[in-house]
């Protein structure tokens, strides 16, 4: 990240909120939707202050009804607005999932091309915080399954800063996962916003050695693992997603053909996980350059446990993603 | 196309019979044809048909603006034909060719037609609802007066999207007039079997907008009831319910074999045809005479078989675009 | 436990006011440590107060019998006390151990205990909801007569499930009560911005149900208002739903910084707390003495500390065992 | 499959149907509930006869209400009924993922162990019939990303008949997929049914060159296309899975390490499909055996199209999995 004169240090919180009054700054046609987004200030605290900023019509407290204000957020979409929906949290989501799957995704194909839906919709997602089975889940890997929609996963402040605004002139439905790990992170930033390439993934360390592919949350753990792991001379490239759908095969497959090891650490259950996508896709097309079988570090297949002990043992730590990167290396 | 039989605006006709007779009659007779087009194979999937019920949508469409829009239903040809959209492009695309409406990409059940402002077509009961809320939101952030109409049958009542959104638009005053069509059966569900309470217009006025029931066999009674909704919502009087009593004289699909109810109960409703009992109504009061009705059937078929020959006629999407319309073609 | 105070049968306290107060300074006491305990980092997650609502809780457990069926939700300390849930077992839950009723793996929002038919602790609003139909429809098929009660916050009126639940539960004529703990917020929402038919019993009777609200704030009244429709709906009234006006004391959660609410609003319903008033009356009426109510304070302090230090005593679930109770190990 | 002297021919839809008497004849806790199964006789047919033989209590028609009744089938479940829910498509399910995810797979683990949730819920999946983009998901393997719940995917009349008591028996929440382009095919069954382990992939052909890995409606593809290898000299493996979660890798494995190649075909959309998720293990546990890198063959990532010839192309067909087979044994 270059530092300019006019940086700022901003938490993952504040750059998303940064984001929403640019944009609704940008675009009158530009509003945020969602449960307690208003009077509340954002269940995290993202949206703290933009009601008095901008107006209740144009962040827009909702009922507790998720199917109904995704859906209208596509209708909206349909007839010329940007909303950005919020869903408080990936858990929720799946009572709009009809909603995103079966109008967002398919509206353009279904009508021959008549209809977009340039929508955002953000949520939370993720575990680490002890809130348990149903607060806990790590879904944005499963929605990049739909065709129809995209699914960015900003991982760093920049891109939380960033994504929004590329994702607002879409004209295709994009959804924002943020983990509510990340919203405390903090980092120093240029006073002037560029607009990222929301369709790149970003190499965020370079080695020779092995490749860890990884996005979001667990953006940080690799890299704390890459750091350690440097210091017992392993060099690893650090790949950071960004956008699970579309994925950038490219950025990946450059890394892995270059270091011949690949390890991917997603905080999704491990069956049917994005990790699982990312494994069949370097097999497919780099099959002969691989020195060491694909290795995935995902989180324990079980719905998420209160208790802290457990709860870190079913989620990717440090130590089991080095442990990972070893194998690949010295199995290979 | 001219009319050999009265316009609106003559004084013999002030309810506009003569038109509602005019789009009746193309309903009819257009799926009458879908039947024998089932038959022969050209159309496939499922088609639901609206015989029986044409007065509702021939009612309700007389009463909009082309500034407003319209979300149906998986049984939307009568109100795409009623709307203004062309018949020959609704039939194209039951063919599955590229000429139809959604390039043959969406079939009997996703008609759509952006310039008509017909926003399909959706096959998830209770899937358009929201979609209309949002259109209704756009509308009203935007400062245009137009309304929204949702059609949806007594059995999405049961969801709880329905629900949701009801309270929705009541809550935020929104421009959606909800049309209810309650032909008493959700496939083979009888509406005592799925609702407690089975005076829809009680149900709705729970959510504090008005709501009343009009003969959904008679399209001059339906045309009136939505143009005073429409005129009402159109001054800002907030959401409005307005149930259509009608009955579908089909199976519910082309694959039901109708144990669920009783020959007597068909044919006791079909002595109520909206199309006979109009024709009577306006041959009584000498408003069209006999050789008028020749005329107008002789003229609709024209319309239908130009229909089935553009649809005939029309080709094939070409394999290699199968991936088109996942993704809108320009992106920023 | 023994009582010093007079039991309900007692001639002197006809309503059972003594363990009214009783179960409700159990809750009140035991929540005061909770905070306490959440601040030393014993608790973690999401933790949500029930002070101030005591009354509805309290109440409405006073009405069941033990063969009835409990579906809480995620703010659910006060409904597992009153029920007859071990505090001690719900404490160490909330510490994540072992010996917790959930074995530390539910936490605060997941308290069950099939001992006494608490099926949650359910941290999806309105998501318990479908459950409690599901256990009436099962004592219903298999000819038991029990009741089930299910709790849920005003804010879960939007949800599309509350509508689906109250009209399945209404049409097949189950066993259920609806308890609606009307404590004016959903988070920051307040009712008027969530619903726009804030007379919620009138919401109710649209499903043909007996609907009426009581003074969630006494709990008395609760206690007979629940008894009155617990009867019924056992003498096969099939299900009714109750509205219990009441106010939360504290945050909604342990992160609300309360933005949308006046400190005023909440001191005017303090002098309306549910204890303060129920031992004046109480005291008014000799049912109990000052020193009774010493002494019960004594009796709960006990109680307390007994079930904090159960919880401090207990162990961890060994992470070897991460993965149990995801499958039944007694496979067929 | 063996013939007996007692062999009778069913179709995959008389199969279950005989199933489902069967389950409700041995078993008092047995009940079905879901949309249309009584009256309507089963969108599919499959239920027909079974109102008449068992009576509305026992085969309940539930209104469109799907979270509700979804959920309330959980709720019966608990409280010891063997519900067995329809959900008429997998299309209609995203509408009561809230209680498959957040109640049915979570409740034995958020409850410590205390609740089980014996449900099956049956629906039928897949395209192949014209039914566009709302109605031809393939979310079978999508499911068994779900830690919690099983999925079963009976590819042959054998199991379609087998399969449901022993789902029934098992404790936890089992999904079964009907691919409804082959409720038509039929076989020939010993009359007695004997209960299948529903643990197992099965090998359906034996071979030595390539292994085809499959399921549900693309097995008799499969077959197919080995069938057409065999005369080039190509000898394939058939293997289906049968149940996607949990995966059987043994029976997957052994197949591939004897025939070093892997070819896995599945309905599901490419990107994050199961075969993915199979890929990523054959690679993880046999990377060393493999002759070429494991090949795909799943469905074009587009919303289904109407059109005949463009959802030919967007489904796996014998063409293009003979010649994904073909690339896997030249290529190796
Ligand atoms: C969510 C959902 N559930 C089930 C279906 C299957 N289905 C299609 S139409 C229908 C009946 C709908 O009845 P109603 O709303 O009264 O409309 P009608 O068909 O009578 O016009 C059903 C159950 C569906 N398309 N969507
Ligand atoms: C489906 C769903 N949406 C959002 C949330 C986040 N949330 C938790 S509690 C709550 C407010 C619920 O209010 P109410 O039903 O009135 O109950 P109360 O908390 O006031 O007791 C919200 C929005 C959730 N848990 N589930
Ligand atoms: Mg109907
Ligand atoms: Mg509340």
């Amino acid at each position: 990240m270059t530092m300019t004169s006019s940086a700022v240090r901003l938490t993952y919180r504040e750059a998303m909120r940064a984001a929403i009054r640019d944009a609704l700054q940008r675009d009158d046609r530009v509003f945020l939707m969602g449960e307690d987004v208003g009077r509340y200030g954002g269940c995290f605290a993202v949206s703290k202050g933009l009601l008095d900023e901008f107006g209740p019509e144009r962040i827009r407290d909702t009922p507790l009804s998720e199917s109904a204000f995704v859906g209208a957020g596509i209708g909206a979409a349909l007839a010329g607005m940007r909303p950005i929906v919020e869903i408080m949290t990936v858990n929720f989501s799946l009572l709009a999932l009809d909603q995103i799957m079966n109008n967002a995704a398919t509206l353009q194909h279904m009508s021959g091309g008549q209809l977009h839906v340039p929508l955002v919709i953000r949520m939370t997602t993720g575990a680490g915080r002890q809130l348990a089975a149903q607060h806990s889940h790590s879904l944005e890997g499963w929605y990049a399954h739909i065709p129809g929609i995209k699914v960015l996963v900003p991982g760093t402040v920049e891109d939380a800063r960033g994504m929004l605004w590329p994702a607002l002139e879409d004209p295709d439905p994009v959804l924002i996962f943020e983990h509510g790990a990340l919203y405390n992170t903090d980092a120093q930033l240029p006073e002037a916003a560029s607009a990222p390439d929301i369709s790149c993934a970003a190499v965020r360390r370079f080695g020779a050695d092995v490749s860890i592919i990884t996005y979001g949350g667990s953006l940080p753990k690799c890299l704390s693992a890459a750091d350690e792991l440097a210091s017992s001379g392993i060099d690893v490239e650090v790949v950071d997603l960004r956008t699970l759908r579309p994925l950038d095969d490219d950025t990946v497959l450059s890394s892995v053909v270059k270091t011949h090891r690949a390890v991917i650490v997603d905080e999704g259950w491990r069956t049917g996980s994005i990790s699982a996508e990312i494994s069949a896709r370097i097999t497919e097309q780099a099959f002969y350059d691989l020195d060491a079988p694909v290795a995935r570090v995902c989180s324990a297949e079980v719905p998420m446990p209160y208790a802290k002990h457990l709860e870190e043992a079913a989620l990717p730590q440090v130590a089991r993603i080095t442990a990972a990167v070893r194998q690949a290396v010295d199995g290979g | 196309m001219s009319t050999a039989v009265p316009t609106p605006e003559q004084p013999l006709d002030p309810m506009g019979g003569c038109r509602l007779y005019r789009e009746m009659l193309r309903i009819r007779r257009f799926e009458e044809r879908c039947v024998e087009l089932y038959s022969a194979e050209k159309i496939r999937g499922f088609m639901h048909l609206y015989i029986g019920e044409e007065a509702v949508a021939a009612g309700v469409m007389a009463a909009l603006a082309p500034e407003d829009n319209v979300v149906a239903t998986y049984r939307e040809h009568g109100h795409a034909l009623a709307r203004g959209v062309d018949a020959g492009s609704i039939m194209a695309e039951m063919f599955g060719r590229v000429e139809g409406c959604s390039r043959g990409r969406g079939g009997s059940m996703h008609v759509f037609d952006v310039d008509h402002r017909f926003y399909g077509g959706n096959a998830i009961v209770g899937g358009g609802i929201p979609l209309a809320v949002g259109l209704a939101l756009a509308d009203h952030l935007q400062g245009r007066h137009a309304v929204t109409a949702a059609f949806f049958g007594e059995g999405a009542v049961a969801e709880g999207e329905f629900h949701e959104c009801m309270n929705l638009a009541a809550l935020w005053d929104l421009p959606v007039l909800f049309v209810c069509e309650n032909n008493l059966y959700a496939m083979g569900t009888a509406l005592a079997r799925s609702q407690v309470e089975t005076d829809l217009p009680l149900r709705a006025a729970s959510y504090e907008m008005p709501a009343w029931s009009v003969d959904g066999m008679d399209a001059i009674g339906v045309a009136e009831g939505a143009a005073r909704a429409v005129e009402s919502i159109r001054a800002g009087g907030g959401p409005h319910f307005l149930e259509c009593r009608t009955y579908r004289f089909r199976a519910h699909s082309m694959y039901d074999p109708e144990l669920y109810r009783d020959q007597v109960e068909v044919e006791r409703w079909k002595e109520r045809d909206p199309l006979l009992c109009l024709a009577e109504r306006l041959r009584t009061n000498s408003v069209v005479s006999d050789d008028d009705l020749v005329r107008l059937e002789a003229e609709v078929a024209d319309e239908i078989d130009a229909a089935i020959a553009f649809a005939e006629a029309g080709t094939w999407e070409p394999v290699e675009d199968l991936d088109r319309f996942v993704y809108s073609e320009s992106q920023p």
